[in-house]
């Protein structure tokens, strides 16, 4: 019982890091019709503008200490931050802990930035090009942007640790009534399933209520016609461009305390947010999400030792299985539209 | 520096030349000319050296680099001459290897078997290297070493901590300067024992391919040797990053030590996903909760910050040693580079440092008289204090150490502690131990190519 | 000649032509010059950029002819290779029994793999290709690792059956005893050419499969594969099932590629499991996508690119650079080492990436289309400028 | 008994009732077409026919044959082709492999593995084709690519097409929408032409009554998913049903 609940919570968990990812790229593949292999890169990109806020917080001056004595046997450089040399360790010191939370304000404008450009500046002229050539520029540019963070961050993951109130652990099971320790669950994957359920509504409330949201769905169904109303819908796929970018950004920003940020981090998540895609369906947002929670939930269940005493192996390949179970049985995915990407 | 064969003058020089012998008769020779693969003809010899530089190890493959660099310096007679002041072994003189400059080529290995034989290929073809140094993983170490002896050079391996290396895969052209999951083990259990006691409960993690197997099971064979008990052993794909739903049940497993077989990207994830879980923060048995990170690596605890606080490891090397050789390698390192050296850096060097004097020794760059020269090879002055190359399955045999990640580091390389150095007679085993493939397992006999 | 018209003859044997002189057209530099980084001319990358074009001209018949864009070729690649280290391990190390096989096996797990993913079309089969070849990766190189060695790659040992091991019979891959990885060379001054057999043994299997290639691409089986992508409702409205017609050619293109998994094999006798990862799928769509999809060279053209880049921009480092920069004034060198540093050694990936953007912005058709304008640029005939027409043009099929 | 005989089909869409008990009769040799105004079930009740659509209820019935259940290209090999509404050719092919193709599809069958012959040395199957163009007049632009030809010559083309494999019954979609005056004449004739010379049975559906009327030997009109009459051009002309069908007046 408190298994099944754990491993609900860690599917959830994961899912939500995969609807995020997936729901920025059906929003990009259903207003504009490119399929973008990009899209993983603006996740890491994301991460990395809270690693970059980190460090700009961090910044700081050297004092020597010349009773300790550094590898080289110097005396050694003891580095203090200009924020806690400003405002004192106790207020400065709290600003650096908050660094991840904080990285998302100055992340929205640079994440909206980048999506503009890139859409401006490559996936505008690829509208009307074969699938085949948007996915080998969109790949090309997702190694470009990779290659770049490599060489001004390393290789190597970045520890990025989530503010000190919301680390360790909550016992959830207390609260329900079981034992102590029997649900432990992080504190900070419970925040970001909060934020990304946060960022779902969100972008759910924005299509549907507003008038910008109403045009958008329109174009995505039929985008001729609306563009024959008049309605300059290559500008609000812009805009959408750039909100795909950012909720992709944001799901970076938030991961970074759950998993230290590397540069290929948006090429581990690319292949498997393609999957979610398809298995929700192609042009879904709906889909996409709930797809992404179900191949969350059902990863998590699969790592079981139970399960997996049983079919060795099954956590490699569940997503996998299950992404051509449901499409031999769903030919559009879970909630796909007909005749969108068949051709 | 290593290739300045394009002066300005040279150019012209080799285009005059060109013109020259277009016209001169065609002279067919097939490759058995020479006495070896690759023998060095003219005043230079060639080191390869196969390396990441792409994808997830790139850092520990660029800090590879850095160190085998360093030791083409050293062996040339350039910089402060590094651990060469303090190696044991005088053969080298500073002024490359038997009258021969030392020259290197590079290549990437990708950290896949296929592109590192295809790299390392290139060099032995296109290059012609008289040896090949290098790589951090085990498939890639054991792929490369197959193939060094088809080709007959000879193999100096990286960082490569599987048994299998040494072990049912070991070559008779291949060598291991790093050490490997048994010693780590061997190493890690006493202190273990010492710290946590000997009433425990192990729950492992294993990165579930060949590295992964091999080190859990020297690490459960260790550890219920002293009284310890593996509640679970759960294998977990190469490609997982979250690794939440493989540690969520081990608090309720019983267990009350976590057991991390993981190296590179997936330690780094599974640890802080474990610390994220507030293992150690709990008690169970009405015992705290433990950590165990078998194989670390600077690199690793790094990405891993502060998550690696108070966890135990064992390293093969590390730049806190204080024998001669150490700070002098740690010396000549941070001057260059500015910053320590990690541990298969060192590793990298010292191997290149022993092939070189292995040629010196021998008198020639035959692979076979090389291997002879490395075979049963005592040393010191390197790092890691007497070392010996044994003959039977080309392991090196030295101190290993036991580390703990640092409470209060002062700098960022600051990140783990020694806690013991484990003597070398602790680590040691039977060449034919059945870990190690058993006595099914031979090195075969030296190719040296041609 | 062969039952091709003179335009495809004359393809054909430039393909020979060029398959027969590689060693000396990939090898232009003098061997100690500082330009020889970038000879290609060594036994292993002449055969890589061979077995490649094979994989990419295979796959080039499914993806360039039917528009089927499949993202799990790369498994029968493995499959092929895993097949003839088996039969080293079992029979003996002739490449004559595994080769067969490795045709006959990944043919059958493609009729497996096809004939489910071809239930669906577009994206939603590209997805169904691809988990297939994860699932095969992710298998491999864990819990099958009994059939495949896993991490380090199935090998032989010295305890392995090998039943029809001769006494006398060479102890690496050969064909009758011509063993793949023996070269000659011919030293010509400063220059020098490796003759390999391996190489050899590839490039005529290339021609064999380039010549197929060729017949298919004429046939009425190659105009109902371009109908195929062109027009489906009105195939089936003309009598045709689109498909068996698909399934044939995804098995076709999955023969091929479990021929250059043998290949692969045959040349260096370990099959890695990574050669099965969607890493490897990808590769060959950049490949065929790069040099042009639906033309018969551009597959070819984009397998050598691609290849050439790994094997020789890779071993670019800073002290290469600096050799090259060494006669120009210290602080000039360091500026251009500085400048070319990122692109190269460790940054190789950086450089394949701009040229992959370069080479689908501007030229859509890929590296085909690039040769094309050339040539309407040298030939001086009078350009025919047709603005509309571009940007829906898809490449020309059957060039 | 016509070579076409659809007996009380019936088609749902959800709720909606598209086709209700529709009986059909098309003789040998005869060019019949089917009027109806939007939404009254023409275009589902072709679908029915040429198998992109199965009928809930009801039997259709060629030459003797049923055609339920079976796929479109088992159905055209039964000798049914389908002229569409916006022509549907293969756009990257040239024109001669356009009428190849089909050619091939008569002679060969739904699938064969001709893989290592040359299209070029199936001398017959290329000489049925340009025959065929030349009747059209598109012989000139054989090699053109079909994708760039006008809207008219595509429609010419898809004919071709159809006619090379010489069906025993053609399905018109309306062939002359969107077409000039001069052109829907010049189709009207060509149709003629066909259904004389070659004897082949055509069903129209069509919304121009210039083109029924100068066509077709009987009509049905339908509405609402069901058939109203069915009769000659000239008792149809004056029906009440019609008149009230079409322009909602009563009777």
């Amino acid at each position: 019982m408190d298994a099944i609940l754990l491993q609900t919570l860690n599917g959830l968990d994961k899912g939500s890091a995969y609807a995020l990812i997936a729901l920025g790229l059906t929003l990009i593949f259903g207003t504009l019709g490119v399929v973008n292999f990009a899209h993983g890169a603006l996740f890491m990109i994301g991460a990395f503008c809270a690693v970059t806020v980190s460090r700009i917080l961090n910044l700081s001056y050297e004092t020597v200490d010349p009773t300790k004595t550094d590898f080289l046997g110097n005396p050694l450089k003891v580095k203090t931050p200009y924020l806690e040399g400003w405002f004192g360790p106790e207020f400065g010191g709290a600003l650096i802990d908050w660094s991840v939370p904080l990285a998302i304000i100055f992340a929205i404008p640079i994440m909206v930035f980048v999506g503009f450009a890139m859409e401006r500046g490559l996936i505008k002229h690829f509208y009307k090009r074969p699938h085949a050539d948007q996915i080998l520029v969109t790949f090309g540019l997702a190694i470009v942007l990779q290659e770049v963070v490599k060489y001004f961050y390393g290789a190597n993951p970045i520890p990025t640790p989530a503010p000190d109130a919301l680390k360790g652990s909550a016992d959830l099971g207390v609260l329900i009534g079981l034992d102590p320790n029997a649900v432990i669950y992080p504190v900070w994957r419970l925040v970001y399933f909060g934020f990304a359920a946060l960022i779902v509504g969100a972008v759910f409330a924005f299509l549907q209520f507003t008038t910008f949201g109403m045009v958008v769905r329109a174009g995505m169904a039929d985008r001729e016609t609306v563009g024959l109303l008049g309605i300059n819908i290559d500008r609000r796929f812009t805009i959408m461009f750039g909100i795909a970018a950012a909720v992709a950004g944001l799901a970076g920003v938030m991961y970074t305390p759950i998993n230290s940020p590397n540069y290929h981090m948006g090429m581990d998540f690319l292949v498997l947010s393609f999957v979610v895609v398809v298995v929700g369906g192609m042009g879904s947002l709906p889909g996409a999400v709930l797809a992404g929670f179900l191949l969350g939930i059902l990863e998590s269940f699969a790592s079981m030792n139970e399960v997996k005493s049983i079919l060795p192996g099954i956590d490699q390949i569940i997503i996998y299985m299950v992404a051509i179970i449901i499409l031999l049985t769903r030919p559009r995915g879970l909630m796909g539209r007909k005749g969108v990407m068949e051709d | 520096m290593s290739k300045s064969t394009l002066t300005r003058r040279g150019v012209l020089k080799t285009g005059a030349v060109a013109g020259a012998t277009l016209a001169t008769p065609t002279i067919f020779t097939a490759g058995s000319a020479a006495a070896y693969t690759n023998e060095p003809t003219g005043s230079t010899v060639k080191f390869g050296f196969n390396v990441p530089q792409t994808g997830p190890y790139a850092e520990e493959g660029l800090d590879e680099l850095r160190a085998q660099e360093l030791a083409i310096e050293h062996i040339n007679g350039m910089g402060d001459g590094g651990a060469l002041n303090t190696f044991t072994s005088k053969a080298l003189g500073g002024d490359g290897v038997l009258g021969k400059k030392v020259e290197f080529v590079t290549g990437d290995t990708q950290t896949k078997s296929d592109a590192a034989r295809a790299s390392a290929k290139s060099m032995i073809e296109k290059d012609g290297v008289v040896m090949i140094n290098g790589g951090s993983s085990s498939g890639v170490a054991i792929a490369v070493q197959g193939l060094c002896q088809e080709a007959g050079i000879i193999f100096m391996a990286g960082l490569t901590h599987s048994n299998d290396t040494t072990g049912k895969d070991r070559k008779a052209n291949g060598f291991r300067h790093f050490f490997n999951a048994y010693m780590s083990a061997a190493a890690l259990a006493p202190v273990l024992n010492k710290e946590y006691g000997s009433d425990r409960r192990a729950y492992h993690l294993t990165a579930d391919y060949t590295w992964g197997w091999s080190q859990q099971e020297s690490i459960a064979a260790a550890t219920e040797a002293m009284g310890w008990q593996t509640v679970n052993n759960v294998l977990t794909p190469l490609a997982a990053t979250d690794f939440s739903s493989y540690i969520a049940p081990v608090l309720n497993s019983g267990a009350d030590v976590l057991v991390l077989n993981h190296y590179g990207g997936n330690m780094v994830n599974s640890l802080t996903n474990a610390i994220q879980f507030g293992l150690r923060d709990k008690q169970v048995n009405g015992k705290n909760f433990e950590i165990v990170v078998p194989l670390y690596s600077e690199l690793m605890a790094a990405g891993a910050g502060e998550n690696i606080k108070g966890v135990y490891g064992s390293m093969n090397w590390n730049w806190q040693l204080t024998d001669e050789g150490t700070k002098a390698f740690v010396q000549s390192f941070g001057q260059k580079y500015g910053r320590p050296p990690s541990n298969s850096a060192q590793t990298c060097y010292a191997q290149t440092i022993l092939y070189a004097d292995a040629a010196a020794r021998a008198g020639s760059f035959n692979p076979c008289a090389i291997a002879e020269a490395l075979e049963g090879f005592e040393f010191d002055g390197l790092g890691n204090g007497p070392t010996l190359y044994r003959a039977d399955d080309h392991q090196c045999f030295k101190d290993v150490l036991v580390m703990k990640g640092r409470d209060n580091p002062t700098s960022q390389y600051d990140t783990l502690e020694l806690v013991e150095k484990t003597p070398v007679a602790q680590v040691t085993y039977d060449a034919n131990h059945a870990m190690f493939g058993g006595d099914a397992a031979t090195l075969g006999t030296c190719n040296a190519g041609a | 000649m062969l039952g091709l018209n003179k335009k495809d003859t004359s393809l054909l044997l430039i393909v020979a032509g060029l398959a027969l002189f590689a060693p000396f057209l990939l090898n232009p530099f003098p061997a100690d010059s500082g330009l020889a980084q970038f000879n290609a001319g060594y036994p292993d990358l002449m055969q890589r950029f061979v077995i490649f074009g094979i994989f990419a001209i295979g796959f080039n018949i499914l993806f360039g002819l039917t528009g089927y864009l499949s993202f799990g070729h790369a498994a029968f690649l493995g499959v092929g290779s895993y097949c003839v280290v088996w039969m080293y391990k079992l029979v003996d190390y002739n490449v004559i029994w595994g080769l067969p096989l490795a045709i006959v096996v990944s043919a059958l797990f493609s009729l497996l793999i096809g004939f489910v993913s071809l239930r669906r079309s577009g994206i939603y089969f590209s997805i169904l290709t691809l988990a297939f070849a994860q699932m095969s990766f992710n298998l491999a190189y864990s819990v099958l690792t009994p059939i495949t060695n896993g991490e380090t790659g199935l090998q032989v040992y010295s305890n392995d059956p090998q039943v029809l091991l001769g006494a006398t019979e060479p102890n690496a891959p050969h064909l009758f005893g011509i063993v793949m990885n023996q070269s000659k060379t011919l030293s010509m001054g400063a220059w020098e050419f490796t003759f390999n057999n391996g190489y050899y043994f590839c490039a005529v299997i290339l021609m064999v499969v380039f010549y197929l290639a060729i017949r298919i691409f004429r046939s009425p089986f190659g105009m109902m594969l371009r109908a195929v992508k062109t027009n489906q409702t009105r195939m089936n409205y003309t009598g045709l099932s689109p498909r068996p017609y698909t399934l044939a050619a995804f098995v076709i293109s999955g023969m091929y590629a479990g021929l250059a998994g043998g290949l692969m094999a045959a040349m260096d006798p370990l099959a890695g499991a990574e050669r099965m990862q969607w890493t490897a799928s990808g590769e060959v769509v950049l490949m065929t996508i790069l040099g042009g999809a639906g033309t018969l060279l551009g597959p070819v053209l984009g397998a050598g690119f691609i290849k050439y880049f790994e094997n020789i921009f890779s071993k670019i480092n800073d002290g290469v650079l600096h050799s090259w920069f060494s006669f120009l004034p210290d602080g000039m060198e360091n500026l251009l080492v500085g400048i070319v540093h990122p692109f190269v050694g460790k940054g190789w990936h950086l450089t394949l990436g701009l040229l992959f953007m370069a080479v689908v912005i501007f030229l859509p058709g890929g590296l085909m289309e690039g040769g094309e304008r050339l040539k309407k640029r040298f030939s001086k005939t009078p350009e025919v400028k047709d603005p509309e027409h571009r940007p829906e043009d898809k490449p020309h099929v059957a060039e | 008994m016509g070579i076409l005989e659809v007996k009380g089909v019936g088609k749902r869409f959800g709720g909606l009732q598209a086709l209700g008990d529709v009986n059909l009769s098309v003789e040998e040799n005869s060019v019949h077409a089917i009027i109806g105004p939007n939404g009254a079930g023409k275009s589902t009740l072709l679908n029915c026919l040429v198998g992109k659509l199965i009928p809930d209820t009801g039997s259709v019935m060629f030459e003797g044959q049923s055609v339920l259940g079976r796929k479109p290209h088992e159905i055209n090999q039964m000798g049914i082709s389908r002229v569409f509404q916006t022509p549907e050719i293969f756009g990257d092919l040239s024109v001669l492999e356009n009428v190849l193709i089909p050619c091939f599809a008569k002679r060969d069958g739904s699938f064969r593995m001709h893989a290592f012959e040359s299209v070029s040395r199936e001398g017959e199957m290329v000489d049925k084709a340009m025959a065929m163009l030349e009747d059209v007049n598109m012989a000139d632009k054989k090699d053109m690519n079909s994708a760039s030809m006008s809207r008219g010559d595509k429609r010419r083309l898809e004919m071709a097409m159809c006619l090379v494999q010489e069906p025993k019954l053609l399905l018109l979609d309306e062939p002359t929408a969107g077409m000039a005056r001069a052109d829907t004449n010049n189709t009207i004739d060509l149709l003629k032409e066909i259904n004389e010379k070659r004897a082949i049975t055509m069903a129209i559906i069509e919304h121009d009554m210039h083109v029924v009327f100068s066509l077709a030997e009987r009509i049905t009109v339908l509405a609402q998913g069901t058939p109203l009459v069915e009769d000659t051009p000239e008792n149809i002309k004056g029906h009440p049903k019609v008149r009230e069908a079409y322009l909602g007046e009563s009777a």
